[in-house]
């Protein structure tokens, strides 16, 4: 069985086709790097997935359990869990509670001392064990990044999506985002992440997908589908539109 | 152990203040009992969601119409649990109906329906039973009242207390901040909201089918007054409506002063209390609770690193 | 919660309390220091709010023109033949019966004054009777229409109703009717319309047997709800249904709104009657000086030279003349309270006695209560001239015969 | 029959269209939620009233003076009242509630006002009060007035919206006040012309309502509900959209009043607005 399949997924906006009938599939464990131009569906893509919005059509899958036609929070606690391209902080809340929610509601649903251990070590595992009682509004941007994936890791999610998760950070911060993530890569989780850095791109994910126009143009190993003619020609036509 | 103690202590001392007030102390104490209760209440959904709802006399209302209704055909506590069954019952079907809304539309919604909830009473009255205006008859003392209304002010400051505790009281939380976060979370937000808001409309519905007595003439004007959503809105965000005693503390010196003004100046007393709601909205915006808190930040900048 | 805000919370606490009962204190201790030689009078009535307007016309200006003219004379007279200045202590109750209820409490038990006005409107007559009973004050409950008197009544020995009930006031229109009907003067089809609060209901139940029995037809009958302010919908259908009478059982504004409607639009049925406002002095101004004909609720018996005299200094005190209702029996309702005092004092078991036997000399005549109700009321008034004039009960001293046909508009 | 429903509703509906127009106007492009406007609407009713018994000022001539007066005290109320507010809201959701609380607040600080200055008294005047005959059915003239003051505000307004830079600037805050001042618009100065052009509209609807009918101090809240509804129904800042929901309502009350039953009119105007608010929130009209 595999662990993830999108069949034929389609997202329709009045007359634009955002996600056109891409189909993919992840084997657990694997980190795949979902590239494309602006505006080519990658999010939208990601949102589907989450259940943020519901497909027009096609059918995701995890470990044989149908994605589409759920809730967000069904999604959720059948072991989906995200960032978003914009973070998403609970602002009036402390660092541990914000981390604390998925652990709660998530799909294994500890209470008590549970989820506190939970939500601790992801907050340990981001570097933001020793602030877990201070207000996340107060935090850096950077941080409230940290604070975001260590929200995802506390659902313990079997599908961790990361939307631009690096995007936006300074060149020492982003070294350190790379072995977050890579770290994470260890553990035996299935990644999807949107990311237009190529260098982490190339450091993170053996293998890539590109979308274009809402339809996947490649997909195989990332220094292949880096070199792929039709890629540059994608990535070119936004150069040049710009 | 002291925040168990203290308000189990305030709560015996205010059980036993009848014995020692005269029947108006009592009347105040009813007045703030009620007030707290709703203020409590209505913050129990509305305090951490940040879904204003101006329903509160819609069940209200339909609390102490409720007993007017029954109240010569079932003994007391029946008609109690008859309006707590009713209030609940209405409460899903708003809820179920009003969980796509969000902001201003839900405000709205809420005060459309308390017009609403009372137009149709009056019509099912004036042609259905063709009676309009009932009495209520019980023989139940002012203090049998208060009795009632501090132990449901009670149980709703305790139920707000274990429910923070709970992970409805975090997930209620979240949502306030952020839907999209809960909902990805993994917080099933139609039960969640549907869940407190019932909660809090049934202890709505219950304050006003206990009050009810002290007015012996009901009719759908005067129950489904809108002041007492307004009112309710009001005492709940001065205090501070997303902290336990919030609402409480919003209630009570609002209520004395309300008391206090239309005593000293009846004439020019609407004047007065819109510019102290003024007043509040610029001076204390998220409530005295929060005020306080920012003034204290003030004083010692690094309270927060400190407690980190 | 975390420590930090438990501590504010406790802190702020402390700190409300302290304000809060500061302020409860002195609410609830500043009881008036009243002479021993003052009466002390108290009233809690409607100054905001949806009942303000009603209060504004009938209840309040008779209170303050009463009070003005004691205290001018020199002060209430006591049985001892010595004279006591009134000192007023009002409340608003904001139109709400919870907020009057604890001013009543407050008046009684905590400013202990000598004597209870009661508030304006059936609703807050009614919410306060059991806590005056209990407190042994009478009550003297003018604005309040109930067919439920009698047994109010028994309910509360101290009660004193003193406006009649929905029935008489049908009953009395019914009576007018069918007299114009046997004289040929109007076609006996009415169209009805009452608005849907306990008023409206209370005359329409009594209406429809009274209008049955009286052998009128009703041709249209409707309700609508309070708040209502268009009519033009409703009265083209009474136009259209042929009825030779139109009656509307209504509170302003609505009763002015159906005048203006049916002015504008021509409609001219024989007779026109409506309910609450049709007797207030601003009527004539609302009908654009062209209320003659038009019945309603209550009237005067213009010719009386109390009743006169009584407009007159209405008019000077307090700007406007009283509404032709329930303005001059409030105003009896003081007359009998102070002359009650000068026979018995101040003790309320006293006065109940009194206002239940006694024979009091008023601006309605001579007043006297029977079964605690005021019986000896106009049920249908006119407009004639300047004066809302009574119609009915026709064989009662005073009653002038009603004009119908109504001049058109 | 029918045709007596269509020209009756038609004219309550003007009335209600107008007293809409300023509401949309405020909630729309000002992001006031202004919960006293019915007292606004009312102080101009007495004022006009006032003005037509004191000096005989004729109630036409008075509601020329009237709607100028109206934009003057909403700039002030703006700018003293509401513009802190919205400084200190910036971009959360906040000012919603904020302005529904501190304008609860005016809603008293008027009406006790009103009820200081004019009393607790209904009012009316009388006032172009005879019937004109239109196809056989008998309106009043002043209210005849009033729908035709309607149309031509609310022409007015539709037109200078959609054709004219003024219009476009205005349009532009109300659909997106956070990125209007990229494109170097001052979002505060026209949300105050919002606002002030709101009150001037309330204050016309003012106007038109003491010609039409008898008020007293304590009415406010009435039209503030009846103006709340047709701005949802119509959508929020949508002027053509408040004149359509407006004449829909009159007819529906006219229709329910004269073939269902007048008792449960003011119930089926509230069960079309909820049923409005749960199919489309945004409004008829609305952008979905």
């Amino acid at each position: 069985m595999t662990f993830l399949t999108i069949d034929k997924a389609v997202k329709q906006f009045g007359g634009l086709r955002a996600v056109d009938g891409v189909s993919l599939s992840l084997e657990a464990g694997e980190v795949l790097g979902l590239l494309g131009p602006n505006g080519s569906g990658k999010t939208t893509l990601l949102n589907l997935i989450s259940g943020a919005l519901p497909a027009t059509s096609g059918r995701i899958a995890l470990n044989g359990t149908v994605l589409t036609g759920r809730r967000p929070d069904q999604i959720a606690r059948a072991g989906v869990a995200r960032t978003f391209q914009l973070v998403r902080i609970l602002p009036s809340l402390t660092l541990m509670e914000n981390v604390m929610i998925p652990a709660v509601f998530g799909h294994r649903a500890h209470w008590g001392a549970a989820a506190e251990t939970v939500a601790r070590d992801a907050l340990e595992a981001v570097g933001l064990g020793a602030r877990a009682q201070g207000i996340a509004g107060d935090l850096l941007y950077l941080d409230q990044k940290r604070l975001e994936l260590a929200r995802a890791l506390a659902a313990e999610p079997e599908l961790l999506l990361l939307d631009e998760w690096l995007a936006g950070l300074n060149p020492t911060e982003l070294q350190e985002g790379i072995e977050l993530i890579r770290s994470l890569a260890g553990r035996g989780l299935g990644i999807i992440m949107v990311e237009h850095i190529m260098e982490a791109v190339r450091a993170l994910c053996p293998r890539s997908a590109v979308m274009n126009s809402g339809r996947l143009i490649a997909d195989g190993p990332t220094g292949d589908v880096l070199s792929d003619p039709a890629v540059i020609a994608a990535y070119l036509g936004e150069v040049e539109d710009a | 152990m002291i925040r168990i103690a203290l308000p189990l202590a305030g709560l015996v001392l205010l059980a036993l203040a009848p014995l020692a007030l005269s029947d108006y102390g009592l009347g105040l104490l009813i007045g703030m009992a009620g007030y707290v209760t709703l203020a409590s209440s209505w913050a129990l959904f509305s305090g951490h969601t940040r879904y204003i709802s101006l329903a509160t006399v819609a069940f209200y209302g339909t609390g102490a119409y409720t007993v007017a209704v029954l109240n010569e055909a079932l003994p007391y506590p029946l008609v109690l649990l008859a309006a707590g069954g009713i209030g609940a019952a209405l409460a899903l079907l708003v809820g179920l109906s009003t969980l796509r809304l969000a902001g201003v539309y839900f405000v709205i919604f809420t005060f459309g329906l308390a017009e609403l909830v009372r137009q149709l009473i009056t019509w099912y009255e004036v042609t259905i039973t063709g009676t309009l205006g009932r009495y209520i008859f019980l023989d139940i003392t002012p203090a049998q009242i208060y009795w009632q209304l501090l132990a449901l002010a009670a149980l709703t400051l305790a139920l707000t207390a274990w429910m923070h505790r709970r992970p409805l009281g975090l997930a209620l939380r979240v949502i306030g901040d952020d839907e999209v976060v809960a909902a990805h979370a993994g917080i099933n937000l139609a039960r969640v909201k549907l869940v407190a808001f019932t909660l809090s409309a049934t202890i709505i519905t219950l304050a006003g089918a206990i009050a009810s007595p002290r007015w012996v003439y009901v009719e759908p004007a005067i129950v489904f007054n809108p002041t007492v959503s307004f009112l309710t809105v009001i005492m709940a965000l001065l205090g501070g409506a997303n902290r336990l005693w919030g609402p409480l503390l919003g209630a009570v010196p609002l209520f004395l002063l309300f008391e206090y003004l239309s005593v000293h100046f009846p004439d020019t007393y609407p004047i007065f209390l819109g510019a102290l709601f003024i007043a509040v909205v610029f001076v204390l915006p998220e409530g005295v609770l929060a005020g306080l808190e920012k003034l204290r930040l003030r004083r010692r900048p690094t309270t927060r690193e400190a407690k980190a | 919660m975390t420590y930090f805000t438990r501590r504010a919370s406790l802190c702020a606490m402390t700190a409300a309390l302290s304000v809060g009962l500061g302020l409860g204190m002195t609410t609830a201790l500043t009881g008036p220091a009243h002479a021993a030689d003052t009466v002390t009078i108290g009233y809690a009535v409607s100054k905001s709010g949806p009942s303000a307007t009603g209060a504004g016309i009938t209840t309040i200006p008779n209170y303050e023109l009463w009070v003005k003219e004691v205290n001018a004379a020199g002060g209430l007279k006591m049985p001892d033949g010595s004279q006591r200045m009134i000192e007023v202590i009002e409340y608003d109750d904001r139109s709400s019966n919870q907020d009057l209820v604890r001013a009543i409490e407050r008046l009684a038990t905590q400013d202990k004054v000598d004597f209870i006005l009661p508030p304006w409107g059936t609703g807050a007559n009614l919410a306060i009777a059991p806590l005056m009973d209990r407190f042994g004050y009478p009550q003297l409950a003018v604005t309040s229409v109930t067919d439920m008197a009698p047994d109010f009544v028994k309910r509360w020995k101290r009660s004193f109703w003193m406006l009649g009930g929905g029935h008489d006031y049908a009953k009395g229109l019914a009576e007018v009717l069918a007299a114009a009907k046997a004289a040929g003067t109007f076609n006996g089809k009415v169209a009805m319309i009452s608005v849907a609060d306990g008023f409206g209901i209370d005359l329409v139940k009594g209406a429809r047997p009274a209008f049955a029995e009286a052998g009128l037809e009703l041709v249209m009958d409707e309700t609508y709800p309070l708040g209502t302010s268009d009519f033009a919908a409703l009265m083209s259908e009474a136009k259209a249904s042929g009825a030779g009478a139109f009656v509307a059982f209504a509170y302003p504004p609505g009763s002015f709104g159906v005048t203006k409607t049916a002015q504008s639009m021509g409609y001219n049925p024989e007779v026109f009657y409506i309910g609450v406002g049709g007797a207030f002095p601003i009527y004539p101004g609302i009908a654009d000086g062209k209320a003659e004909g038009v019945m309603s609720i209550g009237g005067v018996d213009g010719n009386s030279p109390a009743i006169q005299a009584y407009f007159e200094k209405h008019t000077a005190e307090i700007g406007t003349p009283p509404d032709s209702w329930a303005s001059s029996i409030t105003y009896a309702s003081l007359e009998m309270l102070q002359q009650a005092i000068e026979r018995v004092g101040l003790d309320h078991a006293a006065l109940a006695e009194e206002f239940s036997t006694g024979t009091f000399e008023t601006v309605l005549g001579t007043t006297k209560l029977e079964d605690n109700q005021l019986r000896d009321l106009w049920w249908v008034g006119q407009w004639q001239g300047d004066h809302f004039t009574a119609v009915n009960p026709a064989d009662r001293a005073g009653a002038t015969a009603p004009v119908i046909p109504k001049p058109e508009w | 029959m029918f045709l007596t429903i269509l020209i009756l509703g038609l004219v309550l509906g003007g009335t209600y269209a107008l007293l809409a127009l300023g509401l949309t106007l405020q909630y729309g492009i000002a992001r006031i939620m202004n919960l006293a406007y019915g007292e606004v609407t009312l102080a101009a009713a007495f004022v006009l009233v006032a003005l037509f018994k004191a000096i005989g000022l004729p109630p036409l001539l008075g509601t020329l003076l009237i709607v100028p007066a109206g934009y003057g005290a909403g700039w002030l109320l703006y700018t003293v009242m509401m513009r802190p507010l919205v400084a200190r809201s910036g971009a959360s959701g906040r000012l919603e509630v904020d302005s529904i609380l501190a304008t609860f607040g005016l809603l008293f600080l008027i009406q006790g006002l009103l009820l200081v200055a004019f009393g607790a008294n209904f009012t009316s005047i009388s006032y172009l009060d005879r019937g004109v005959n239109i196809l056989g059915v008998s309106v009043a003239l002043n209210r005849l007035i009033a729908f035709g003051v309607c149309v031509v505000a609310g022409g007015a307004l539709t037109l200078a919206l959609a054709r004219t830079r003024w219009g476009m600037v205005m349009r532009a805050v109300a659909l997106s006040p956070g990125s209007a001042p990229l494109v170097g618009i001052d979002v505060m100065r026209v949300a105050r012309q919002g606002f002030a052009l709101g009150t001037a509209l309330a204050a016309c609807a003012g106007a038109s309502i003491a010609m039409v009918q008898t008020f007293s101090a304590t009415d406010g809240v009435v039209y503030t509900m009846k103006a709340l509804i047709i701005v949802i129904m119509g959508g929020v800042g949508n002027v053509p959209g408040a004149l359509i929901a407006g004449f829909a309502l009159g007819l529906v009350e006219t229709f329910v009043v004269t073939t269902i039953d007048p008792g449960l009119t003011l119930a089926a105007t509230f069960a079309i607005f909820l049923c409005v608010l749960l199919w489309r929130p945004q409004g008829l009209f609305g952008r979905g």
